[in-house]
C-alpha cells in the first residue's frame, strides 16, 4: 500500500510536469517565433546610404531635350549617378568593373537626385554631395547581415565591390540611417526601394470596407435574432448556419468572391473593395456571435424598465439594450477585424496578389494587403527581402496584437460591469 | 491502515448490520443510553480557525469526535459547520484562498503536518456530499472506483465481492443488482446518494464525513439514509452536518452547535437539545434563530 | 424591422452564395472530368495543354493524393496540438494559480491571433531548414517542404484552439465530481484522468473536431511550407501537397473559366467545404448535447 | 432607418459608377521570365512620368496570351509578356475575339538554364542527357519506345553523378516550358537519327514523343514563380531547376548553371548564341487599347529606350541579354511606328 502510494504520487508529479511542459513548450514556441522575427526584421529599419560628390553642368540637361518645361523631369539621372561613381573610382575601367561598381548604388539613386534638383535647381553647376541609397547587396554587407569574410561564391558582392565598400567606409562616405522608405513607399523590385505603405493602405481600405459592411449587418442580425426573431425552424436554421459559417475555411470565401463578385458582378480585380467585401462575409459570424452574447448578457430588468416607461421594442433595443451591450459588440468587432487584417488566402483568390507600386488612393485602385505583401516578399530571392518580410510581419503583428489587446481590455472592463 | 477493517473482517460482519435485516426499529438501538456514553476521540480539533481570502469563517474550534459514534454538527446557514467538516479530511485544500490554523488530529496524528499525505488521509476519512454526485460511469464502476485507485483488491472476483458488499451495506444492492452496468446518473436522487455512500464505504475508511447528505432528498429517501447511518455507526465514526434538528436528534450521539463561525456548545445530543447551556443554543433548538 | 430581417438573411445568402458558386463551377468541371475520376483517382496532374499545338501533362484530376496529403499534415498538426493543448488546458484549469492562469492564458491566445502568413514564413525559413539539417545529421533524407514542417507549425498554431475549447469543457465539469473523487482519496491526476476527462470527453472531442476542420482548411502555412507535387505517401519527411495549396496554385493569376484546370479548383473547394462542414456540424452537435447534459 | 438605406444606396451607386469608370492604369500579364524586366520598366515608367505605374501579374506566357486574347475593353489586359513568340493558334484566338491589331516588341534574349545549388557539384549535361532524363517515353532501340526507366543521372549518362533525377521546372502555361521543350528536349530528341527521320514522316507523333515530359515525379512542376525554384534549389542540393538566365544572374551566390554541350550559361555565351538553349523575349500590345488607356505608348517607349534595354541599360543589370545594336534600332523604329504583328 505504501509503495503503491509512492508510485501514485510519482505519477501525480509526472502528470503535473507534463502539463507544465506543455505550457512551457507553447510559450517557448511563441517566444522563438517572436525572437526570430524580431531578429530577422530588425535590420530592415536601417538603410545604408552612400555619399556621391556630384558636379552637374547644364549640358547634362539640355542634351536632346526639345520640350522646355520638363527638362528637369526627363534628364538621364541614371547616367549622372554612374558618372559620379566612375569619378569616385577612376581606377575601374573595364565594362565588367564598371558594372560591378554601378551595382553598389540603388537604381533609386536617380530618383533621389531628381528630387533634390527639383527642390533646388540652383545646384546645377555647383559641387554638392548627395547621400544616395546603397544597393541591397551593399546594404546587407555593411549592416553585417552577410559576413564579410564569406567565400566569394556565397557572397553577392565580389572582391572588387568589397574593396569599393571598404574605400567608401574609410573615407566616411558610407552611413546607416533610419529606413523611412520602408514606411513611405509602395512595393518595388528593389529591396532598398520597397516599402509597406501601399500594402498598409490596401489593408486599411479593405478593413474599412469590411467594417462598414460587417458591423451594421452583424449587429442588426444579432439584434434581430436575440430580440425579435420568433423561435421557429427558420431562425433555428439561421443560427446553425451562422455557427457553421464561422468555421468555413477562409479560402472558400475567396472562391465565393472570385465566382460571385468578380465573375458575375464584374467588380474590378485586385481592388480593396472586393477584398473588404469578402473579409466582411468572413467577419460577419464573429460579430454576430459576439453581439448576441453581449445582448443576451444585458439584464432583463433593463428591458423591463424601458418597457415600463412606454418604450417600443425597437426603442428599448436601440436606446437601452444596445448601448449597454456595446462593449461586448465592439470586442467581437475588434477581434473579427483583427482576423480580417491578418487574412491572406481569400485575397489571393481575388487577385490582390499583384505587383502594385503606386499607393492606392481609393477602394477601387489595385492594391495588395499587408499579409499578402508578406507572402509576396517571402517568395523573393533577394536576401534583403527576407528582412523586409520579417519587418512587415512585425508591423502586422503590432497591429493585430494592439487590436487583440484592446479587445481583451474592453472585455475585462465589461466583465466587471455585471 | 491498521485501523481499517480488513476484507475478511468486513466479510464477517453479520448480515444483521445491513439495513434489510436491521429490523423494524433501528432507531431504538440509538436510543439506548449506553450507546452514548464516553468513547475515546477518533479525531480532535484544537484552536482550529479557517479563513477564506482573509475573511474569517471559523474561530478557534476545539472539538472531539468520538469513535464509532455519530457526531452531528448543527447551526444556522453560514455558521461554519460545512467549513469545519471539510477541514477533517482537508477538502478545503482545494480552495486556493483558504487558510487553516490550529490543529486537527486523527488517531493522535496531526493531519495538517507537512509530511501528512492528503491522499492517505482521505482514504481514511471519507466524505459524502450534500448533493449526490455519482461519476459519469456505471453503478459498478462508481463503487469500484476507490478500491481500484488504491489497489485494494487483487483479483476481479475480489473486487466484485467488495463492490457487492459495499452496495449491500449501503442498502442499494437489491435495487440495482440487475443493472450494475447502468450509469450511476440513471438512479433516483436517494439511490444516487446511497450509491455515493457505497462508494465511500468501498474504500473502507475509518471516518465518514457527511455534509447534509439528505438536504437534496425527499422524506422517504431521507428516512432510508438515516437508517443506513444508524447501521453504519457500528463500524465507522460518522460526522454529519445537518440542517434538520430532528435529524440530529434522531441520529446522533453527540451534537456540536456552531454559530457565526464559533463552536458554541458541544455535548451528548440529549443534553444539547434538552438542556442547552448557552442562550444561543437554546434559541436555535427552539427554532428562534436559524 | 425589415432592415433587421434583411440583415439576418445576409448570412443565409452568404452560404447560398458559397454553395451556388462552388456547385455551378464544379458542375462545369464534372462535365469534363467524371466525378468518380475526381473522387477516387490516384493521380493528380492538372497542368493540361493550353493550346492545340502543345503537349502538356496528361491532365489527371484524381483528388486522392491531395486528400492524403491534407490528412497527413492535419494528422501531424493534431498530434501536436491535441496532447499539448489538452495538457496545457488541464494544467491551467486544474493546477495553475489564478495569477499564473491569467498571465499565461492570454499569451497562449496570442498564438491563435497571429496571422497565418506569419506561421507560413516561420515554417518556411526556420522550421523546414532546421528539420532538414536535423534529419541530415542523423542520416535521414528530409524534403525541404516536408509535411512535418508544415504540420508542426500548424500544430503550434492550433494549440490555443484545443486548449481553450478543452478548458471550457473541463471547467464545465461540476466541482462536485472533482470533490467526490478527491474525497475518495484520488490524487489530482487520478481525479483528472479518471473522472474529469471522462466527463469532459464529448466537449473535448467536439473541440478536436473543430480544430481538425480548421487545420484542414488552413491555407497559408501549407502554401508557403508544403510542396506542390501530388505525392501519395504517409512519410512525414516527404513533400506532399494539400487541397488548399492546389486551389491557390490553380487560381492565382489564372482568370479563365473554361479549362478543367481552373474549374477543378472549385471542385476542390466544394470538397473542402463539404468536409469541413460535416466536421463542424458534428462538432457543434457533440458540444451542444454535452452542454445540455450539465445544465 | 431611411437614412441608412440612403447611405447604402449611395454606397452602391459609388461602387457601380466606380466599376464603370475607365481604367487609367496599364495592366500587364504574362511570362514570369519577362516579369522582372517588365516590372522594372513599369517602376521606372511610373516614377519618371505622370502616368500611374502599370500593374504586372505573372501568369506565364501561355496564360498571359490567353487572357490577352480574350477581348478588347477595360476588363482585359493591355500588354502580355511572353518568353516565346506568339503562336499562330493564339493569333487566331485573338482575331476571333476582335483583336486584329497587335504590336509585337522583341525585348532581348534569355537563356534557359538548368541549375543546381552551389552546395553540390556543377552538372555537365548534353541535350541528349536532358531528353533522356525528362522525357515521358524514351527510345528502346530503333523505332521502339519504352516509358522512361531512368531514376538516377548515372543511368542516363555514366559520367553523371548517381543522384536521383529531381528537376523543378515550369508548367505548360509557361513560355520557359515551351522554349525548353522546343530547344532542349527536341534538341536531344533529334540526336536519335530515326526520330529525326520521323519528323518528316509523322509530325504529330514526333512532337508527342519529343515534347512530352515525364509525370512520375522526377519532373516537378513548380508553378510560375521562378524565384521559388531558386529558393527550393538552395534548400535541396540534390535537385536541378529550370528557369531563365536572369534568375541565375540574380542568384549566383546560391545556384550555378549546368553546362550544356560544354557551354556554360554566361552573358557572353548566350549573347553570342553559343549556349544552345536561348530564346528571344517579347511583349505584345493591344493596339485598340493604346488610345483608351493612357500611357501605353510611353511605356513602350521607355522599354525600347537605350537606358532600359541598351547594352548598359538597367535591364542588362537585371539579367536581360540585349539584342545587337542593329536589331535594337530596328525594333525601336517598329515601336515608334506601332507596326502590326505579322506572322
Amino acid at each position: 500500500m505504501e509503495a503503491r502510494l509512492k508510485n501514485r504520487h510519482r505519477a501525480e508529479r509526472r502528470f503535473r510536469l507534463f502539463g507544465g511542459l506543455a505550457i512551457f513548450t507553447s510559450l517557448i514556441f511563441l517566444g522563438a517565433l517572436f525572437a526570430i522575427i524580431i531578429q530577422t526584421g530588425a535590420g530592415a529599419f536601417k538603410q545604408t546610404r552612400i555619399a556621391l560628390d556630384m558636379h552637374l553642368s547644364p549640358a547634362d540637361f539640355n542634351a536632346g531635350q526639345a520640350v522646355e518645361g520638363d527638362w528637369l523631369e526627363r534628364a538621364d539621372y541614371q547616367a549622372m549617378i554612374k558618372r559620379a561613381l566612375r569619378q569616385a573610382f577612376p581606377e575601374l575601367r573595364s565594362r565588367r568593373e564598371k558594372r560591378s561598381l554601378y551595382r553598389m548604388v540603388s537604381s533609386g539613386a536617380a530618383f533621389q537626385l531628381r528630387k533634390k534638383l527639383r527642390g533646388d535647381p540652383g545646384l546645377i553647376g555647383t559641387d554638392f554631395r548627395i547621400w544616395v541609397l546603397a544597393s541591397d547587396d551593399a546594404d546587407m554587407v555593411f549592416k553585417g547581415a552577410v559576413p564579410r569574410d564569406a567565400p566569394v561564391a556565397h557572397r553577392r558582392l565580389d572582391d572588387r565591390q568589397m574593396s569599393v565598400l571598404e574605400a567608401l567606409e574609410d573615407t566616411g562616405r558610407l552611413r546607416s540611417q533610419f529606413n523611412w522608405t520602408f514606411f513611405s513607399a509602395g512595393d518595388s523590385r528593389e529591396p532598398e526601394l520597397a516599402g509597406i505603405a501601399g500594402a498598409a493602405l490596401g489593408s486599411l481600405f479593405s478593413v474599412l470596407v469590411c467594417l462598414a459592411l460587417a458591423f451594421p449587418l452583424g449587429v442588426m442580425t444579432a439584434v434581430y435574432l436575440e430580440e425579435f426573431a420568433p423561435k421557429n425552424r427558420w431562425t433555428g436554421f439561421i443560427e446553425v448556419n451562422i455557427s457553421n459559417l464561422a468555421a468555413v475555411p477562409s479560402i472558400v470565401f475567396g472562391l465565393l468572391g472570385l465566382a460571385m463578385f468578380l465573375n458575375i458582378f464584374g467588380l474590378p480585380r485586385s481592388a480593396p473593395l472586393v477584398g473588404g467585401m469578402v473579409l466582411a462575409l468572413m467577419t460577419l459570424p464573429t460579430i454576430i456571435i459576439a453581439s448576441r452574447a453581449a445582448i443576451k448578457s444585458v439584464p432583463p430588468s433593463v428591458r423591463e424598465a424601458a418597457f415600463a416607461l412606454g418604450a417600443s421594442p425597437v426603442q428599448a433595443v436601440f436606446h437601452h439594450i444596445l448601448p449597454l451591450a456595446m462593449p461586448g459588440v465592439l470586442t467581437g468587432t475588434i477581434i473579427g477585424t483583427a482576423q480580417a487584417l491578418g487574412e491572406t488566402a481569400p485575397l489571393l483568390m481575388i487577385g490582390m496578389v499583384a505587383f502594385v507600386v503606386d499607393l492606392p488612393t481609393n477602394i477601387l485602385d489595385p492594391a495588395t494587403a499587408l499579409p499578402v505583401q508578406v507572402f509576396l516578399w517571402a517568395d523573393s530571392p533577394e536576401r534583403a527581402f527576407q528582412e523586409r518580410t520579417a519587418a512587415a510581419i512585425l508591423v502586422l503583428l503590432v497591429f493585430t496584437c494592439l487590436m487583440n489587446l484592446t479587445a481583451a481590455l474592453l472585455r475585462k472592463k465589461y466583465e466587471l460591469k455585471w | 491502515m491498521a485501523h481499517a477493517p480488513t476484507l475478511t473482517q468486513v466479510a464477517e460482519i453479520p448480515n444483521s448490520a445491513t439495513i434489510g435485516l436491521l429490523g423494524d426499529n433501528p432507531l431504538a438501538l440509538l436510543k439506548h443510553p449506553e450507546a452514548r456514553t464516553g468513547k475515546p476521540a477518533k479525531m480532535t480539533s484544537r484552536g482550529l480557525s479557517v479563513s477564506y481570502a482573509n475573511k474569517p469563517a471559523l474561530h478557534d474550534v476545539d472539538l472531539d469526535i468520538p469513535v464509532n459514534r455519530v457526531t452531528a454538527l448543527i447551526g444556522p446557514s453560514g455558521c461554519g459547520k460545512t467549513t469545519y467538516i471539510r477541514c477533517l479530511n482537508r477538502m478545503n485544500d482545494i480552495i486556493d484562498t483558504c487558510r487553516v490554523e490550529g490543529s486537527v488530529t486523527h488517531d493522535g496524528e496531526d493531519i495538517y503536518a507537512p509530511d501528512q499525505d492528503v491522499v492517505r488521509l482521505r482514504t481514511r476519512v471519507g466524505m459524502v456530499f450534500q448533493k449526490p454526485n455519482p461519476f459519469p460511469k456505471s453503478i459498478y464502476d462508481n463503487t469500484a472506483y476507490g478500491p481500484r485507485i488504491h489497489g485494494m483488491t487483487g483479483s476481479r472476483d475480489e473486487e466484485r465481492a467488495l463492490v457487492l458488499d459495499s452496495l449491500r451495506r449501503a442498502g442499494l444492492l437489491d435495487e440495482v443488482r440487475d443493472r450494475l452496468d447502468a450509469p450511476g446518473t440513471s438512479l433516483s436522487g436517494g439511490q444516487q446518494q446511497r450509491l455515493c455512500i457505497a462508494r465511500a464505504i468501498a474504500v473502507r475508511p475509518e471516518v465518514i464525513l457527511m455534509d447534509e447528505p439528505c438536504s437534496a432528498l425527499d422524506p422517504i429517501a431521507t428516512a432510508r439514509i438515516e437508517e443506513l447511518i444508524a447501521a453504519l455507526k457500528q463500524d465507522y465514526t460518522i460526522v454529519i452536518v445537518t440542517h434538520s434538528m430532528q435529524q440530529a436528534r434522531r441520529l446522533s450521539d453527540k451534537t456540536a452547535f456552531f454559530h457565526l463561525g464559533r463552536l458554541v456548545e458541544q455535548g451528548n445530543t440529549e443534553d444539547v437539545f434538552e438542556a442547552p447551556q448557552d442562550g444561543r443554543t437554546r434559541d436555535y433548538v427552539m427554532g428562534r434563530i436559524g | 424591422m425589415a432592415c433587421l430581417i434583411a440583415a439576418s438573411t445576409i448570412s443565409i445568402l452568404t452560404t447560398v452564395g458559397i454553395v451556388l458558386s462552388l456547385i455551378v463551377e464544379s458542375f462545369q468541371f464534372f462535365r469534363m472530368v467524371p466525378v468518380s475520376d475526381f473522387l477516387f483517382g490516384l493521380h493528380w496532374s492538372p497542368q493540361t495543354a493550353i493550346r492545340a499545338d502543345q503537349v502538356g501533362a496528361s491532365g489527371a484530376f484524381g483528388a486522392i493524393p491531395l486528400l492524403a496529403g491534407t490528412l497527413l499534415i492535419s494528422a501531424i498538426a493534431l498530434s501536436v496540438s491535441g496532447p499539448v493543448g489538452l495538457l496545457a488546458a488541464i494544467y491551467l484549469a486544474e493546477y495553475a494559480s489564478p495569477r499564473f492562469r491569467s498571465l499565461v492564458k492570454p499569451m497562449l491566445e496570442i498564438l491563435a491571433g497571429i496571422p497565418t502568413v506569419v506561421y507560413g514564413f516561420f515554417a518556411a525559413i526556420v522550421i523546414a531548414p532546421l528539420l532538414r539539417q536535423g534529419g541530415e545529421s542523423i542520416g535521414l533524407e528530409v524534403s525541404s517542404e516536408s509535411a512535418l514542417a508544415a504540420g508542426l507549425v500548424m500544430g503550434a498554431m492550433t494549440i490555443p484552439f484545443v486548449s481553450s475549447l478543452s478548458d471550457d469543457a473541463i471547467t464545465a465539469v461540476p466541482d462536485s465530481l472533482r470533490e467526490a473523487a478527491l474525497g475518495l482519496g484520488s490524487t489530482r491526476s487520478e481525479t483528472i484522468v479518471r473522472v474529469i476527462l471522462r466527463a469532459a470527453l464529448p466537449g473535448i472531442a467536439g473541440g478536436l473536431l473543430l480544430t481538425a476542420s480548421r487545420v484542414i482548411g488552413e491555407t497559408m502555412i501549407v502554401v508557403m511550407a508544403a510542396g506542390l507535387t501530388a505525392n501519395l505517401t504517409i512519410n512525414p519527411l516527404e513533400a506532399v501537397t494539400t487541397v488548399t495549396v492546389q486551389i491557390v496554385t490553380l487560381l492565382t493569376g489564372d482568370q479563365e473559366f473554361d479549362s478543367a484546370k481552373t474549374l477543378s479548383a472549385f471542385a476542390l473547394g466544394l470538397l473542402l467545404f463539404t468536409v469541413t462542414l460535416t466536421l463542424n456540424v458534428a462538432a457543434l452537435k457533440i458540444v451542444k448535447t454535452y452542454r445540455e447534459q450539465y445544465q | 432607418m431611411s437614412k441608412k438605406t440612403l447611405v447604402i444606396a449611395a454606397a452602391a451607386m459609388v461602387i457601380v459608377s466606380g466599376a464603370a469608370q475607365a481604367r487609367d492604369q496599364i495592366r500587364i500579364v504574362g511570362s514570369s521570365t519577362v516579369y522582372p524586366f517588365s516590372t522594372t520598366v513599369a517602376e521606372q515608367f511610373g516614377k519618371t512620368t505622370p502616368f500611374k505605374t502599370p500593374i504586372v501579374e505573372s501568369t506565364g506566357s501561355g496564360g498571359g496570351l490567353k487572357l490577352f486574347c480574350a477581348g478588347i475593353g477595360d476588363r482585359h489586359p493591355d500588354i502580355s509578356n511572353a518568353s516565346r513568340r506568339i503562336k499562330a493558334s493564339e493569333v487566331a484566338r485573338c482575331a476571333k475575339n476582335g483583336i486584329d491589331d497587335i504590336v509585337e516588341v522583341k525585348v532581348g534574349y534569355d537563356g534557359i538554364v538548368i541549375a543546381n545549388s552551389r552546395k553540390a557539384e556543377r552538372f555537365k549535361l548534353t541535350l541528349k542527357d536532358i531528353f533522356l532524363a525528362l522525357a515521358k517515353d524514351v527510345p528502346a532501340g530503333e523505332g521502339k519506345l519504352q516509358p522512361n526507366p531512368y531514376t538516377t543521372w548515372k543511368q542516363v549518362n555514366a559520367a553523371l553523378p548517381a543522384t536521383r533525377i529531381e528537376v523543378l521546372g515550369p508548367p505548360p502555361t509557361s513560355g520557359t516550358r515551351d522554349a525548353f521543350v522546343e530547344l532542349a528536349m527536341e534538341g536531344g530528341c533529334k540526336s536519335f537519327p530515326w526520330i529525326k527521320a520521323l519528323k518528316k514522316a509523322d509530325k504529330g507523333s514526333y512532337k508527342a514523343l519529343c515534347h512530352a515530359i515525364r509525370e512520375d515525379g522526377a519532373y516537378i512542376e513548380a508553378g510560375e514563380n521562378d524565384n521559388l525554384i531558386v529558393q527550393k534549389l538552395d534548400a535541396n542540393p540534390r535537385a536541378l531547376g529550370i528557369f531563365g538566365y536572369s534568375f541565375l544572374d540574380q542568384n549566383t551566390d546560391k545556384v550555378q548553371g549546368s553546362t550544356i554541350g560544354g557551354e556554360a550559361p554566361t552573358f557572353e555565351n548566350i549573347a553570342d548564341g553559343r549556349y544552345p538553349v536561348s530564346r528571344p523575349l517579347f511583349f505584345y500590345v493591344k493596339k485598340a487599347h493604346i488610345d483608351t488607356i493612357p500611357g501605353i505608348r510611353e511605356y513602350m517607349a521607355e522599354f525600347a529606350s537605350e537606358k532600359a534595354w541598351g547594352r548598359d541599360g538597367y535591364l542588362a543589370d537585371k539579367g536581360l541579354i540585349p539584342m545587337s545594336d542593329a536589331e535594337r534600332a530596328d525594333w525601336n523604329a517598329k515601336v515608334s511606328a506601332l507596326v502590326n504583328l505579322t506572322m
